[in-house]
């Protein structure tokens, strides 16, 4: 059976129809997802997509994580469903506490979009199984609210744990600490980025297709499970 | 009613005595202050286009024969017909004296118009572009313009989810008091999915859709844009229009589904003169008439006034024409998507526009009187009296670099000028990769989209403009500004298909602007005709003027084409060393008006160079063919700054080198923007076949030399390091921006 | 040294969009009391000089806030 | 009914660029006798509630702020 990828449209999700392609694409049924809803409709694993829920006013991803749905994520990933958040995903999941940190303004002020080289550094996540340790991939980053930041205890304990997932290579376009691009949760199930995977599943579209791995290795980790 | 015994203030509303006394002869009375509010807003510069009406005439009337249209002028924006059922829209739109009071607002908001615009077509959006100009890059007041106009069509573009694919900046001193910010926006649907802006069925309910009513803006599109802006009169100063990005991004959502659904028969976008514009042009373009009720319209303001209502510019709003037995499902989607919706009014039978306020009709007008019947003016021009002088001053006598080191020279200079240098720091702020369909954008010609998952099938456009040769010759400044957005479009493969325009000028009142503005429109309609390229839609910004000084006349033109097969779209950089690289096109002695002239000269005189559009027809053709063919690897326009920088660009792109050689005048070789022209690479094996595509065509194909190495390497004349043109291309934006 | 707060806040006409995002989430939350909410901008400046005040009131025209837009309020802090 | 204000800033161990470049642009208009700017955000919040600065106590710590990054201070304006 075709194992079900959710993607979570919040009011100003953006990058949603993109996930939901880029699930296609690797194999999986796209499933949409809807925020005011409490039913994750049985997917196999969950996408938050980037964007800018609820204009990302106040603070990015603040209010989306308060959503009805959040309340599901929350307690299938604690049961450990593969939960991937993209960008405004990736904020949400902070927010919601899922994550440790906080991504706040690029330290330039400007949104930045461009091509950027990342190192992938937690190889052993249900997203990431499809790339070695080690590996260099060209991505997308686009955001203007993508500063990684914590405290320098929890920024330590996420590098002896192994919990730094990627980090950006040859140039850090935000400021973010320690150039932790994204993380993951101790099971591996979580993951959060700030660059865009689904906008790297095409070299006629993006800067590579080197963003499908990752919704290649979620379908992986079903196989394998 | 109110007839307003008393005289009334028409003249500080913008309308003249013979104005008023049309008004009161078409009521048969004196206007309400409400309805006289309506007829000043309506029949401003802005919303009647009253100077420009009988010059944009000849769009229609010298349009070429063409079957893509299923759409032309006079609705929101024009319908093409790009094949496989699919039509797309786009329109460019200017904002620029809200850009200047606040950039980031008048910027965003001005992004959030124009996609207004394309939705109300029925259409979603896919895409938009921007076209920018300022005072000089060291102006002290270019880092708060600039900085906050980027930001603002970033922020809105960004957080609404559309790609950005394209556009220009260009400083100009003239510019200095009139940032110009032109945003477009391109939209997609099937053919059975457009929607008209008509209010039709007698009972259909009124329906406004998104944010509540405030006093933005009021009078905005009657003083603000229809008059010379004057710092010193802060009276004059409308208040702000502050956009919501995410209340437009729902208000999209939501539009989309009801007309998936097929539950409005009508809809209209909330612009300039807010819902006076959307009832009267909605009822008139029906037929119809209409009772709108002011007391339901959700206001952020209890305090305002039925002229305030009436004439607010608040932002993301829509007013769709529903049937009453759909209304439930209608305000059910719209509850769905988080849009306050509300029944204000219905279509009648009356013929009339009537509207009631504290259950008195404050408002009963034929609707047609303010949205089509406007005041037409033939204003008065003259050819200005400088400017045979100007033309007599050409650039003949401009000392020209000689020896190599001075040609390397010339050329780094000219690679790091403000209007040839990397646009990178302004490009980054822009998102060009959501929804997933872009295929090319910055830094190439063109943008280009794919329209839909399941069809390969894409469209091209870019956007050009230039106000230093429409100043010395607005006729055929016109011509090249639609010529390059032609060969822009057509060196990413596409076939151009249609134009739309942005016309940006002083004041219609001075002769000499009025002369300008009907020389260039002239240009372009026989430009269209010539290229064969219809005009579907476009804008008028008239006033772009400091005291008695007016901007460069600024003819923006879009093109656009159509890709059968975007897998064939050709990249403007250099993809691999070792291709042959060749010139198509004739290179002229032609440096008026150049780039050069005024980077290294300060020079603006002369005439520019001559459009050449049969030669573009077959330089299009030609380009075509060979990335049908598959026989190029990389194909970039020439155009400001000439060969020289076009091949700084290539080679900047992936940082693959080039060594060319030149026949003649190496000066002219480089520098000269003689238009009609492009460079083109491919590898050895398909050189032939391009000879003889480029031979069938009758194009002139020069050898320049090929691709590879490291730097740009012109045969006994110098060899300058990528590295160090790189340097000089990308620093200059960010050291005077950041 | 004196440590002045500026508060830049939206004139009361202008549209704000994130104070109404604000409000509008709340009730999900469990506040349903709320009728209001405007978001500005607060700023901290730490200054020496004699007339503190005044130049703070001097900067927060010129720099902090857009008084096309903006109004603004100066107050010491200590 | 109460109106209540909520400031919050970063926590002073957390970098802010947005503070630091209006300090350093500062100098260039002429104000050079200021050291620090930090900028973060002002809330006005109306609220029809017995219990309203507990109320928006909770408010700002549930949702104006993140802990994880940010402090807040509550205030009353009347
Ligand atoms: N304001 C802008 N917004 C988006 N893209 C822009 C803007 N200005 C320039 N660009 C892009 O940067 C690239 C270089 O611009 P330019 O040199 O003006 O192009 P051209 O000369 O080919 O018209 C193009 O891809 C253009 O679309
Ligand atoms: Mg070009």
């Amino acid at each position: 059976m075709t194992a079900r990828i959710g993607v979570i449209t919040f009011p100003g999700s953006l990058d949603d129809r993109d996930a939901l392609r880029a699930a296609r694409l690797a194999g999986a049924e796209p499933v949409s997802l809807w925020h005011g809803d409490h039913d994750l409709r049985g997917v196999d694993a969950v996408v938050l997509p980037g964007g800018f829920s609820y204009g990302d006013y106040l603070r990015a991803g603040a209010i989306a994580s308060f959503a009805p749905i959040m309340a599901e994520v929350v307690a299938a990933a604690g049961a450990g469903l593969p939960v991937l958040g993209i960008c405004n995903g990736f904020q949400v999941l902070c927010e919601a506490g899922l994550l440790p940190g906080a991504l706040i303004r690029n330290a330039g002020l400007h949104f930045v979009c461009r091509d950027q080289r990342l190192r992938v550094e937690s190889a052993d996540t249900a997203w990431t199984s499809e790339y070695a340790a080690g590996a260099e991939i060209v991505v997308p980053v686009k955001n203007g609210e993508g500063r990684y930041v914590a405290d320098e205890s929890t920024l330590d304990q996420l590098e002896a744990t192994g919990r730094v997932a990627f980090r950006y290579v040859g140039g850090n376009p935000n400021g973010a600490l320690r150039d932790i691009a994204g993380i993951r949760n101790e099971a591996g199930n979580v993951v959060g980025l700030m660059p865009h995977p689904e906008h790297a599943i095409d070299p006629l579209t993006g800067p590579s297709a080197d963003g499908l791995g990752m919704f290649v290795s979620v379908l992986k980790s079903f196989a394998a499970a | 009613m109110n007839d307003g015994m008393s005289e009334q203030p028409y003249a500080e509303l913008g309308l003249k005595d013979d104005e008023y006394a049309r008004i009161c002869t078409i009521l048969g009375r004196k206007p309400s202050d409400t309805e006289l509010a309506m007829y000043s807003v309506m029949w401003s510069e802005h919303c009647s286009y009253k100077s420009s009406k009988v010059h944009l005439r000849q769009f229609g009337d010298k349009a070429p024969e063409t079957d893509v249209l299923l759409v032309g002028m006079g609705e929101n924006a024009g319908v093409v017909d790009v094949g496989d059922g699919l039509a797309v829209t786009f329109k460019v739109e200017s904002h620029n004296h809200p850009s200047y009071v606040e950039p980031y607002q008048g910027a965003a908001t001005g992004v959030g118009g124009i996609v207004r615009d394309i939705l109300t077509m029925g259409a979603r959006p896919i895409a938009v572009m921007d076209s920018l100009r300022f005072g000089e890059i060291d102006h002290p007041d270019s880092r708060r313009l600039v900085g906050g106009v980027v930001a603002g069509v970033g922020g809105y573009g960004n957080c609404l989810g559309l790609p950005n694919i394209g556009g220009e900046v260009v400083f100009d001193p003239s510019y200095a008091g009139n940032p110009l910010v032109n945003a477009l926006c391109l939209g997609v649907m099937r053919h059975e999915q457009i929607q008209l802006a008509r209010a039709e069925g007698v009972g259909n309910k009124v329906v406004l859709l998104g944010a509540k009513t405030g006093r933005d803006g009021i009078g905005g599109v009657s003083v603000l844009a229809s008059a010379t802006f004057d710092e010193e009169s802060p009276s004059k100063r409308p208040s702000v229009q502050v956009g919501d990005p995410f209340t437009e991004k729902v208000v999209i959502e939501c539009c989309l589904e009801l007309f998936e659904r097929g539950l409005v028969t009508g809809i209209q976008d909330l612009g300039g003169a807010g819902l006076s514009c959307a009832t009267s042009e909605t009822a008139s373009h029906g037929g119809s008439g209409m009772l709108v009720d002011l007391d339901l319209v959700p206001l952020r303001e209890p305090s305002m006034t039925p002229v305030e209502v009436i004439t607010s510019e608040s932002q993301e709003r829509m007013l769709a024409i529903v049937r009453p037995g759909d209304v439930d499902d209608v305000l059910g989607v719209c509850t769905r998507w988080g849009v306050l919706a509300t029944v204000i009014g219905e279509v009648t039978d009356t013929r009339r526009l009537q509207v009631r306020w504290h259950g008195e009709i404050v408002v009963d007008v034929p609707p047609a009187s303010l949205a089509d019947e406007g005041p037409v003016y033939d204003r008065p021009f003259a050819r200005p009296a400088d400017q045979d002088a100007l033309q007599a001053d050409t650039s003949a006598a401009l000392a020209r670099p000689k020896t190599g080191a001075e040609l390397a020279e010339t050329l780094l200079r000219l690679a790091g000028s403000p209007n040839l240098a990397s646009r990178k720091w302004v490009t980054e702020q822009y998102d060009r990769y959501v929804l997933g369909g872009t295929v090319l954008a910055m830094p190439h010609d063109s943008g280009v989209v794919r329209l839909v998952d399941d069809s390969d099938r894409g469209v091209a456009l870019s956007l050009d403009g230039n106000g230093r040769y429409a100043r010395l010759d607005p006729y055929a400044g016109a011509q090249l500004a639609l010529a390059e957005a032609y060969r822009n479009v057509s060196v990413s493969g596409a076939r151009p298909l249609a134009v739309t325009n942005c016309l940006n000028f002083g004041s219609p009142e001075d002769p000499d602007v009025m002369w300008q503005f009907a020389e260039a429109t002239r240009g372009l309609a026989d430009g269209c005709r010539d290229l064969g390229v219809p005009v579907t839609g476009g804008n008028v910004s008239f006033y772009n003027q400091t005291g008695a000084t007016a901007i460069l006349p600024t003819p923006v033109v879009g093109v656009l084409g159509v890709l059968d097969d975007v897998n064939l779209r050709v990249p403007s950089g250099f993809v691999r060393a070792g291709d042959v690289v060749m010139l198509l096109g004739e290179t002229y002695d032609e440096f008026d008006g150049s780039e050069w002239a005024w980077v290294t000269h300060g020079h603006l005189g002369g005439r520019p160079p001559l459009p050449r559009l049969p030669a573009e027809r077959q330089l299009s053709n030609v380009l075509q063919t060979a990335a049908d063919e598959r026989l190029i690897s990389c194909a970039h326009d020439l155009s400001d700054g000439g060969l020289g920088q076009t091949l700084v660009e290539a080679a900047l792109v992936s940082g693959i080198g080039v060594s060319v050689t030149l026949d003649g005048d190496p000066f002219v070789a480089l520098f000269s923007e003689s238009a009609a022209r492009a460079v083109v690479t491919c590898a050895d094996a398909d050189v032939d076949r391009l000879l003889e595509i480029v031979a069938d065509h009758d194009v002139a194909v020069t050898r320049l030399g090929r691709t590879g190495g490291d730097a740009f390497v012109v045969t006994g004349e110098f060899a300058l390091p990528l590295d160090t043109l790189r340097e000089t291309h990308e620093s200059t934006l960010p050291r005077h921006l950041s | 040294m004196a440590k002045v707060a500026v508060d830049v806040m939206l004139k009361p006409e202008i549209l704000d969009p994130q104070g109404q995002a604000i409000l509008r989430a709340l009730p999900g939350l469990g506040f349903d009391q709320v009728t209001a909410v405007r978001q500005g901008k607060h700023f901290e400046v730490d200054i020496d000089a004699a007339d503190a005040q005044a130049q703070v009131e001097k900067i927060a025209a010129t720099l902090l806030a857009n008084p096309v837009i903006e109004d603004f309020a100066v107050r010491f802090i200590d």
